[in-house]
């Protein structure tokens, strides 16, 4: 037996989801990093899952998708944790509800 | 001949046939597992008492020789003492991942077996990207010895972590950039694909290894070198510098824990020595076509040997080098060579149409000159940048 | 030829390689950087002669053209082309690079940074190289920014001189803006053709314009193209930035702002012949020839033994754009040719004469420099003549006596070949006054006096440059137009009588140039032993007045003393003018604003402060309200967002139904 | 059957180590927790026959990107657990709202599309030769793009994060 295709959408909504509400609830700038992590991961899920159940899998749409955001990813967790490190320089504290200098 | 050589195939076919249908792969997988798991922890044991001795030999003195017949027994007895010790968990470590680090070094490492072709058809998955996953299990073991060094709760024992993590990620980078000309070459990430590809033999019957061209020469020097310092072993073992931070990120543990990290270390090593004879050294292939009677497995295990050997030999020569030259060595001198070799293979590709009697040498010269001429540079450019005094800019 | 024609690549490559090897090297390899340089543009220059003697046996043309990037269903196609013009210009190209490259070893034998300079002179040579070769106005346009840049550099070279750094930057801004306009017309010309290449089995833009067929070409597009040949060929207006390019190490001036670079922009016209319309051809004349009087005439007053060079070469690619204009790619590309050769030669003893004089510049402190250095000024002379045109035995006679020839046949206006004589008959007079205050009469200054002469390595390829100044004329003689004829693929033949046509301007030019040369030479022969400080004997007491009056230099220097009061009268006149009549002016100018202001102030302070003031409150308070929104804090952005998508969710699903 | 079994052991780990992520006290811990939930995404892609996929996943995200965060989260000293300090912010129930929102939005229209509860056609393989032509023909444009992303975004990561030299040197002639 294989798996339908709507658990994995219902898999990576829940990863979003769980994704979305700890880069909400969560105060450490790190934390709310990895939920964009995690949000970004259940894209990538959806990509890959679309490509397996494409009727013509032989075209790479989804899968391309997905290896060009894996590789954005990491490039966003460079630069984001690259600013935390800085922001925490500066500020010396890592908590998101603090970050408001750019406050109106 | 194909009878020896294929001895542990049909051994193997011939147990899973003993079962049902549709169990049959599931067996023939547990079975290989199984293999791998004897023939290499049996293989750490044997390297330990090798390296004691050789070590010894060469430092001029006997090295263990008390259990057994020349102390032969020394891991045996080495083992139980390790079994039987009382294992230590510090008060204020973080418990859960005191525990979880050892395992977590270990699992992967032993994935990595999976997909080197020790034989001809002994390949225990044979995966289209065989290198990628290689090296996506390596990956996972930074995060394992994080894991020890942190949750030790101990300020040495994390220092050996932070410089664990900066020696793997900074020679992970010339490891794979080093692999990156045989994959090109071979037009494929799978390392079965590989070794045929340089299962060929030219007119003299010699074999086309990788290592028989300048590029893979090069690429087999700097591919050792990364591992060495991928493996933490001498002259790059300062995550484990005794002198300077007691034993790094082994410092809280002790015995069965322990030992699971010695052998995840060792073998570590052997997966990735395991990966240098078949990317460079032809995989289970005979060097001349008149040798090919011999099995395929007894090369790569010879292969193996000769290479392990080698590295124990570098462990009693070179002495240890201090953190910035190591990060130096890497990032100025190992990673440009990797990337002027990879241009080298490119070269190398090209002028393989070329048709004329001294074309072979022309190529040789050319490429060899393209890769020895940054090799003088960055050396002599690496040696005025150790000598300068060292800033302590890493250290907070 | 089609088998060269798939190695052309060599030649721009091989200096290429060897600048990116010698920039990886480091400062101390002079040899090795050297070497490199010189071995691969000798590799260029064997290339670039194959390639030219394939052509003389076989002529047309030959490409190698491949897809270089696909967008969607288009592709751009780049490639290169062997055919007379560009071989001929290779050939020019690689020689004297070659030879430049020999003599900026010696040049340059002490600079801290001669690595470097040998980098950059590889690159600019690859780049050169690459524009010569070029079968795409792509390509060609990637190559032409590619040797602004090393222009850029290589006048920047010293660029601890502010002076140098300045230059560059100018150099750089002002083709620019010619740049602007050749990228527009190439935008515009693949807009209309749908190609950039310039042979193509009959589909590039060169060939149906050769066909007369699809092709229309339009004067708009070939006008933006000229404004690109503008700027690097530093025709009026955009002149400004040749002059100051002097700042570079001499043999840059040479290999760049003389011989190769800046005849790019006359190549460019040259090989995009086919799309120039007739009217813009008369654009293309008519620039050519103010810019060849206009830089003549600048060049008279100059003192600095490079920056006359410099106007004489924006005057001689004026020649050539007019040449071009009025009588054909092959008059142009001909003075192009002999051009390069003889304004190289004199570069490159203009800084053998600075080496010798340590590093001086200014004509007025030379002098007498003859016996000290032979063979500099051997084959300054040759150079100085080939320029002026002394007839028979040197090229420059040759390729201007063709363009004065066809502008005398150009039916627009008569105007551009007295432009052209009277060009000519200023660059005899300027070239004469410099090599008389430089090499004849006594030293003016210590240094003059013990100059010495510069090492065989430069003198060396001076006299190989001499030789060829002299003998390139040979091949365009209207008796034997070899030149012509081989460049438009056309059989020729030896005939003198062709030669008693061109008699009659070739006299007149002859006259005008002998003149010239004797006027300077007893104007400046006479005053010439005396010291530096002494004032130009053409140059009244102040040199804006020497400039405003340039056009009559011809007059005697007796009218020079009564120029000199008029002007003072004039100038006292424009004094009492300023202070009483305009002063007025101004001030009761001054005191009508004032009362304006008075009574704007008071309008200001009561209605619009007012009415600003309402408008700013309300902008504020509204401001605060909104700013309620964006608290600085990630958190409740991103929940907008979650909520919006939501909604947006919602929206589409279940909100059409 | 087996092959679901296999699914819902990924999804357990994967959903685990999220929620751990997103709810542990121990920043550390947090980290770890996503490393597992990666490695975990890295299994389903295994399973959906995206084998190049999956590597590549556990290489960046286990191999460096949680390498990064754990490195980030020592460097910014967030394990240093204060006594009483609050670690969700203010607005957390809003949050918790919000992702619930989303959920349900999800799920209701992943449900209530017919289409989507559909099984694979056919078994599906994504050899790695096919990958490489196709990024090296049709997607030449964004590998080009993400390779200069990717060196913009080490340099920028370098040129935040490096600490300002205390006094500048002179310049290197």
């Amino acid at each position: 037996m294989t798996t339908p295709l709507a658990n994995y959408l219902i898999l990576a909504a829940l990863l979003f989801a769980v994704g979305l509400a700890g880069a909400l609830m969560r105060r450490n700038a790190v934390l709310v990093l990895i939920g964009l992590e995690l949000m970004f991961n259940a894209a990538n899920l959806n990509f890959i899952a679309f490509w397996r159940f494409n009727p013509h899998p032989e075209r790479l749409t989804g899968l391309m998708f997905a290896l060009f955001s894996i590789a954005i990813g990491a490039a966003e967790a460079a630069i984001g944790l690259a600013l935390i490190i800085a922001i925490y320089r500066h500020r010396r504290t890592a908590q998101v509800d603090q970050f408001n200098s750019l406050k109106g | 001949m194909n009878g020896l050589d294929q001895v542990f195939v049909r051994l193997c076919h011939w147990f899973a046939g003993l079962f049902p249908a549709s169990v049959q792969p599931l067996i023939a997988c547990i079975v290989a597992i199984t293999a791998i798991m004897v023939v290499f922890a049996s293989c750490f044991a044997l390297t330990t008492i090798v390296e004691r001795k050789v070590l010894g030999r060469m430092q001029n003195r006997f090295g263990p020789n008390r259990v057994g017949p020349w102390g032969l027994l020394q891991p045996l007895a080495d083992g139980l003492k390790m079994l039987t010790k009382e294992d230590i968990v510090p008060y204020s470590a973080d418990k859960t991942v005191h525990f979880l680090a050892p395992l977590a070094l270990t699992v992967p490492i032993w994935l990595a077996f999976a997909v080197l072709p020790f034989g001809r058809n002994m390949t225990a998955v044979n995966f289209n990207s065989g290198v990628l996953f290689f090296f996506a299990v390596g990956s996972a073991s930074e995060l394992a010895v994080f894991m020890a060094g942190w949750s030790s709760q101990n300020k040495y024992s994390l220092i050996g972590a932070m410089r664990a993590i900066a020696q793997m990620i900074s020679y992970e980078v010339p490891l794979v950039l080093s692999t990156v000309p045989v994959l090109m070459l071979a037009g494929s990430l799978s390392l079965n694909d590989i070794v045929a590809a340089q299962g060929t033999y030219t007119i003299g019957g010699l074999a086309r290894w990788n290592v028989f061209t300048p590029w893979g020469l090069a690429g087999l020097l700097l591919f050792l070198i990364a591992a060495t310092a991928e493996s933490n072993r001498s002259p790059f073992d300062l995550p484990e510098g005794e002198s300077e931070i007691i034993a790094g990120f082994l410092t809280e543990y002790s015995g069965f824990k322990y030992a699971l990290f010695f052998l995840g270390e060792y073998l570590g090593l052997f997966a990735i020595t395991g990966l240098a004879v078949t990317l460079f050294l032809g995989g289970w292939h005979a060097p001349f076509q008149w040798l090919e009677w011999v099995p395929s497995w007894l090369w790569f295990a010879a292969k193996f040997g000769a290479l392990i050997f080698l590295f124990i030999w570098v462990r009693a020569t070179l002495p240890r080098l201090r953190l910035d030259q190591l990060l130096n060595f890497s990032w100025r001198f190992m990673v440009p060579l990797c990337l002027i070799n990879l241009l080298v293979a490119v070269a190398w590709y090209w002028s393989g149409a070329w048709k004329s009697v001294v074309a072979m040498p022309v190529r040789w010269l050319l490429c060899a000159a393209l890769i020895a001429l940054p090799y003088h540079w960055l050396g002599r450019a690496l040696r005025s940048a150790s000598q300068s005094p060292r800033k302590y800019i890493y250290a907070e | 030829m089609e088998s060269i024609i798939k190695y052309l690549w060599l030649m721009p490559t091989a200096p290429l390689l060897a600048a990116g090897i010698t920039a990886l090297l480091p400062r101390r390899q002079r040899v090795l950087s050297a070497g490199l340089a010189i071995g691969a543009i000798s590799i260029s220059f064997v290339v670039a002669c194959i390639a030219f003697s394939a052509t003389l046996h076989a002529g047309g043309r030959a490409t190698s053209n491949f897809r270089w990037l696909d967008f969607g269903s288009t592709s751009v196609q780049l490639g290169w082309v062997l055919d007379p013009l560009g071989a001929i210009m290779s050939v020019m190209v690689a020689l004297v690079s070659l030879l430049i490259f020999i003599y900026s070893v010696g040049y340059m034998a002490k600079d801290d940074n001669f690595t470097r300079f040998f980098c950059f002179l590889a690159f600019f040579a690859a780049a050169m190289l690459g524009l010569v070769i070029a079968n795409s106005l792509l390509l060609f346009f990637i190559c032409w920014e590619l040797v602004g840049l090393a222009s850029y550099l290589l006048i920047g070279f010293w660029f601890q001189k502010p002076s140098a750094a300045a230059a560059a930057k100018k150099a750089f801004i002002v083709t620019r803006i010619g740049d602007l306009g050749f990228l527009a017309g190439m935008l515009l010309l693949y807009a209309k053709t749908g190609t950039l290449l310039f042979y193509d089995n009959g589909h590039g833009c060169l060939d149906r314009g050769a066909a007369g067929g699809v092709m229309v070409a339009t004067t708009f597009i070939s006008l933006l193209i000229f404004c690109g040949a503008v700027g690097k060929s530093g025709q009026i207006p955009l002149h400004v930035w040749l002059p100051d390019a002097m700042e570079g190490p001499t043999p840059v001036s040479a290999l760049i702002h003389a011989a190769t670079m800046v005849a790019a922009g006359v190549f460019l016209i040259a090989r995009v012949y086919p799309l120039m319309s007739p009217e813009s051809l008369k654009v293309v004349t008519w620039i050519g020839a103010l810019t060849a009087v206009f830089a003549a005439s600048i060049a008279v007053a100059q003192d600095d033994i490079k920056r006359i060079l410099a106007y004489s070469t924006v005057s001689q690619l004026g020649y050539m754009m007019m040449g071009l204009g009025a009588g054909g790619v092959a008059v142009g590309m001909f003075h192009l040719t002999t051009h390069a050769f003889f304004k190289a030669l004199l570069f490159m003893g203009a800084g053998s004469v600075i080496h010798g004089c340590h590093e001086e510049q200014d004509i007025r402190k030379m002098g007498g420099l003859r016996r000290r250095m032979p063979v500099t000024f051997a084959t300054y002379a040759v150079g100085m003549m080939a320029l002026c045109g002394v007839p028979l035995f040197f090229s420059g006679f040759w390729s201007k006596d063709a363009i004065l020839g066809a502008t005398h046949h150009w039916r627009t206006s008569p105007a551009p070949f007295y432009l052209g004589l009277a060009g000519a008959f200023l660059t005899a007079f300027y070239m004469t006054r410099q090599v008389v205050r430089v090499f004849f009469g006594k030293p003016a200054t210590k240094e003059a006096e013990h100059a010495h002469e510069s090492p065989s390595v430069m003198t060396v390829p001076l006299v190989i440059l001499a030789v060829l100044a002299v003998m390139a004329g040979f091949f365009g003689t209207p008796a034997w137009p070899w030149f012509q004829s081989y460049l438009e693929g056309t059989p020729y033949e030896f005939d003198l009588s062709k030669l008693s046509e061109a008699v009659p301007i070739m006299l007149l030019s002859t006259g005008l140039v002998v003149a010239a040369i004797f006027l300077s030479g007893w104007i400046y022969g006479k005053t010439s032993a005396q010291a530096a400080r002494e004032k130009d004997p053409l140059e009244t007491a102040q040199p804006a007045i020497f400039a405003l009056l340039r056009h009559k230099f011809f007059v005697d220097e007796f009218y020079d003393a009564t120029v000199v009061n008029l002007t003072i009268v004039f100038a006292l006149f424009s004094d009492w003018l300023d202070r009483e009549i305009w002063d007025g002016l101004v001030r009761a100018v001054s005191r009508l604003t004032l009362a304006l202001a008075r009574l704007n102030r008071s309008v200001d302070e009561s209605v619009i402060n007012g009415s600003f003031d309402a408008g700013t409150e309300t902008v504020r308070d509204s401001g605060k309200w909104m700013s309620l929104l964006q608290n600085g804090q990630t958190q409740r952005y991103l929940r907008v967002i979650g909520l919006s998508f939501c909604a947006l969710l919602i929206l589409l699903l279940w909100g059409s139904r | 059957m087996l092959n679901e079994i296999a699914f819902l052991l990924c999804a357990s780990i994967i959903l685990a180590g999220a929620v751990g992520a997103m709810m542990l006290r121990n920043l550390v811990h947090c980290a770890l927790c996503a490393a597992g939930a990666f490695a975990g995404l890295a299994a389903i892609y295994l399973q959906l026959n995206a084998e190049f996929a999956g590597f590549a996943q556990l290489l960046v995200y286990v191999g460096a990107v949680a390498i990064l965060i754990v490195f980030t989260i020592l460097l910014t000293r967030s394990t240093e657990l204060q006594p009483g300090a609050v670690h969700h912010s203010s607005s957390w129930w809003m949050g918790l709202l919000v992702g619930g929102l989303v959920l349900a939005c999800l799920v209701g229209s992943i449900m209530s599309s017919p289409s989507l509860v559909r099984l694979p056609s056919q078994p599906a393989s994504a050899p790695v030769k096919g990958i490489g032509e196709q990024l090296m023909s049709q997607y030449i444009m964004p590998l080009e793009t993400i390779g200069l992303l990717l060196t913009s975004a080490l340099l920028g990561a370098v040129v935040i994060a490096v600490r300002e030299p205390e006094k500048s040197d002179p310049p290197a002639r």
